[in-house]
């Protein structure tokens, strides 16, 4: 076998970090993968210093999607809103550390689409093919 | 006379590697590969007589438009229409499917009324009825597929009376492979004076299609799907009823006469073809009809019962597999879906792909079919002329190591 | 740069004999003839990695998908769209103009509305205006045509108010070549609150396009026109019309999600393409784009004023002719129509074609401008980048010989 | 020049036989040809016998419309409805005398689908396409 599926993302999708949901989020957001169906919910919680000091996701779906959004709770627990808004695509692919073809690009960047169309009011980010060309 | 090595020397494409490994091309329910005579047929048309068809007074457009309209009598040929004329040519199923909802669907279904569909069809002959339900005030109905994947006939009894102004229904589902008695749910939709539309796209490239021995009154179709190339789609239609139709679309080629009031429609099947066809992509379907006749479509149905059988088998034996619809392979085509273990569909199409066996995930156009089965998703394999015994068993070995990386 | 000679050796169709003559091919204003460069992207794609898009995760399917999606990219660049979000692929011209009438029309559009096309629209952009005036009780004004061929701006002054919805006009006469104000019938158009639609068929082929500076809201126009293959069109809108937008042809690829209650619709531009695309014919267009990108939109422009000046020249001294549209060469497009003493315009083009010259003879799908002008049919020559000026000199032999034959 | 336009034809539609309208027609019907607008009208008059006595055409059109039209009243004049009848493609194309290409053939046999068509009642008959396959 290859490594498309390292170690790394294995595990994550075995055993997410910070799945499930927040009692009482101040942000709160689902995106549906129309590819497949897949959900991707994110409750964020941030306190009074602008700081998210809880994260959560929720949702089925495909290693990579499962993933990336676990990455990703990691990525932006304990950030500023406005940093965590600096995130991008190539900080998830970086995370997952695989190159990915732009079908399966939209299961990696599925958590960052909920990130950006919701919580941050982006609603017609798409995710990634905006900028592309 | 049926070999498929013979066969696959026409698909050349498939004689290549994929991530270092040979292509097992397992997507033909999704679009099939092309015959080198089909490609050759409109190379032909493009390098040596192409020009726009029906008005040219010169030779290229003469030879254009006898090529165009001679494919559309193989067409008719092939699925025993009574005439030429009943023979519309589209984009795809899915604009034939719209054309019937547009210009029959609109005129002739009212508030109260019933459109018959399955649970099990795609979302090309589900929507445009959802559609035209929701600006009629008519309703959706949906004959319920049971649990082994068959559609359910003592349901279908029940459910068709004289509110029910058409049944759509799919000859073949694109996710269990279903194959429904369309002859007899056209004589009970006929008992009731309801007209009957089939979804043909995944029947009519696999099996032997005769309209007049279905009595069918709308069959629709894609040219991609069987051996053609993209960009055609066909609309079978009955004459008398296509006749009372108004058109579909409008513009140049559909018109007898224009005027600034207003205007008068041309003969069928023209009326309903506005604007410059698809002309080469016609002729690419005439010769793919041409090569589905030299092999013969009862071989070609044979071929693919022997071919799906072989895939139960072996499929079965994958521990952790869940194998979708009918397991008998004289009751349904080669469109094989499935699961394995909890491993999301996305990941085995990905994983196969990087064993260079190409395959479809996700709901395949099927949604409400999933929701049914309790699924976001699944795995399919679907079979065509060139696919052989040892592309199942590639399929198998690479399952097998799905399941070791996934450790089920 | 622009040289015709070079040119003509990426066409080698147009290297062949009719009737024992060289071919001269001047019917590129019904179909364009293509470059060896299209029909080789198209074979490519058949032969090395054709598959369905958008939704299959293995190589063929994402190298297919990204050559379509970057076909897309290379028309929304082509016309200088904001996003390629405002690209959709259609059949031809005549479904992208449906596609406004059924989609925005029939909600856009009530009884008492005007909308204003003018005399010389083809039958693609009249006839679905007419049909929805039909349905929903507006009515279809025709700006006038002057003595000239020019659209009568004056008029358009007048009539322009806002009871109208829609503006609906040609860049470029496929009979007159007249060439239209649509920034100007833009600005006008939307200062009363009307939208505009232009179709592009004969413009966008033959000069430089930029829906930004027009500022136009929908620009339909054809694949085959324009070096492109049969099968595509294109419909340009602009992104906040096209999203408020209900779709129009429903059922795969063109929605998010769908139950047995209903659907959801898919982002901008797959909302309105349903089904299978015409995905190698995107492909091919796309190969079109790049061809002319090559030559330099301008330099084509250029080219065709030349040959229409002097096809203007030398069609001038036929005795017997009459030519029709404005004579300034920058002023219009490369589309001549003529009539030659009383010779029916079928006769001749059935004389030319004996010389190996392919005209059309017809009312060119605009019959009611024939109508105004007191014909059924006229003559029609028409140029591309592949014309050179003997090949007008090999058109006046023939005309003269069917003169003589006609004794006229 | 080839033959295509062959003195016969040149003739008939220079100095067209029968054209203009009766007065008195006991049937009479016109068609366009959609290809190019040109209309045929054929006014027909039958007699106590069955016999088509007189015979008219009019219209404008082309030399191989114009030309066939006249040709067509010389082949009916004085035949009965069941003999003209009878009257097939072929015996058109026979009296054209010339090879003819599929969409000119619209314009020869015009003036015998408004024959077929109006004035024996086979309003679907188009001419030429039915039954070739
Ligand atoms: C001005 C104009 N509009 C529309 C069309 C229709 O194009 P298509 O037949 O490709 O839909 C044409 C082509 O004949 C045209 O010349
Ligand atoms: C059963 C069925 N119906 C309709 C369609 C739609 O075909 P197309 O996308 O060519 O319009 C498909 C293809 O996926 C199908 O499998």
């Amino acid at each position: 076998m290859d490594d498309f599926y390292r170690e790394n993302i294995l595990d994550h999708y075995r055993n997410p970090r910070n799945k499930g949901r927040l009692e009482n989020p101040t942000h709160t957001h689902e995106e549906l993968n129309p590819l497949c169906g897949d959900v991707i919910r994110i409750d964020l919680h941030v306190n009074d210093e602008g700081v998210i000091d809880q994260v959560r996701f929720d949702g089925k779906g495909c290693a990579i999607s499962q993933a990336s959004a676990s990455m990703l709770t990691e990525m932006i627990q304990g950030k500023t809103l406005d940093e965590a808004k600096q995130l991008s695509k190539e900080d998830i692919l970086e995370a997952l550390g695989i190159e990915i073809g732009p079908v399966r690009l939209k299961c990696a960047l599925l958590s960052l689409k909920v990130l950006k169309a919701g919580i941050y009011g982006l609603p017609n980010w798409t995710g990634e093919d905006e900028d592309d060309w | 006379m049926f070999d498929v090595d013979t066969i696959r020397q026409d698909f050349p494409i498939l004689n290549q590697k994929v991530n270092g490994k040979p292509l097992v091309y397992l997507d033909s329910g999704a679009s099939s590969q092309k015959p080198s005579s089909v490609v050759q047929a409109m190379d032909e048309c493009y390098r040596t007589y192409y020009a726009n068809v029906h008005r040219g007074i010169y030779q290229f457009s003469e030879k254009a438009s006898a090529a165009y309209e001679g494919a559309r009598k193989k067409v008719a040929r092939f699925i025993n229409a009574k005439s030429w004329r009943e023979v519309i040519f589209t984009r795809n199923a899915t604009e034939s499917i719209n054309l019937v909802a547009y210009a029959w669907g609109r005129h002739n279904v009212k508030a109260g009324d019933t459109i018959l569909i399955t649970e099990m069809e795609h979302h090309a002959n589900m929507v445009p009825w959802q559609q035209l339900a929701a600006e009629t005030g008519a309703r959706v109905a949906y004959i319920p597929v049971d649990g082994r994947g068959y559609c359910d006939m003592a349901a279908f009894d029940r459910m068709i009376n004289d509110s029910v102004r058409l049944v759509a229904v799919t000859q073949m589902s694109n996710v269990l492979g279903t194959v429904t008695p369309v002859g007899e749910i056209a004589a009970k939709a006929h008992a009731v004076g309801a007209l009957v539309l089939v979804d043909g796209a995944q029947a009519v490239p696999h099996m032997p299609t005769d309209v007049q021995a279905f009595d069918v009154d709308f069959l629709a179709f894609s040219g991609h799907k069987m051996l053609g190339p993209t960009g055609i789609g066909v609309l079978y239609g009955k004459r008398e009823i296509l006749q009372e139709m108004p058109p579909f679309l409008t513009g140049g080629d559909m018109i007898r006469q224009v005027t600034f009031e207003g205007a008068e429609w041309n003969d069928l099947p023209w009326k309903f073809e506005a604007g410059t066809p698809a002309i080469v992509e016609a002729i690419g379907l005439g010769a793919a009809v041409d090569y589905l006749n030299r092999l013969g479509m009862h071989q070609v149905r044979k071929h693919e019962i022997e071919l799906t059988a072989y895939a139960f088998d072996q499929l079965g034996q994958v521990e952790g597999i869940r194998i979708y619809g009918p397991p008998d392979p004289t009751a349904r085509g080669g469109a094989v879906a499935f699961t394995l273990g909890d491993i999301h569909p996305h990941d085995l199409a990905t994983i196969l792909d990087r064993e260079g066996i190409a395959i479809r995930a996700g709901h395949h156009c099927a949604m409400p079919l999933h929701q049914k089965l309790g699924l976001t998703a699944t795995a399919r394999a679907s079979f065509y002329i060139y696919n052989r015994p040892s592309d199942i068993d590639r399929l198998v070995e690479a399952l097998d190591k799905a399941r070791e990386l996934f450790s089920i």
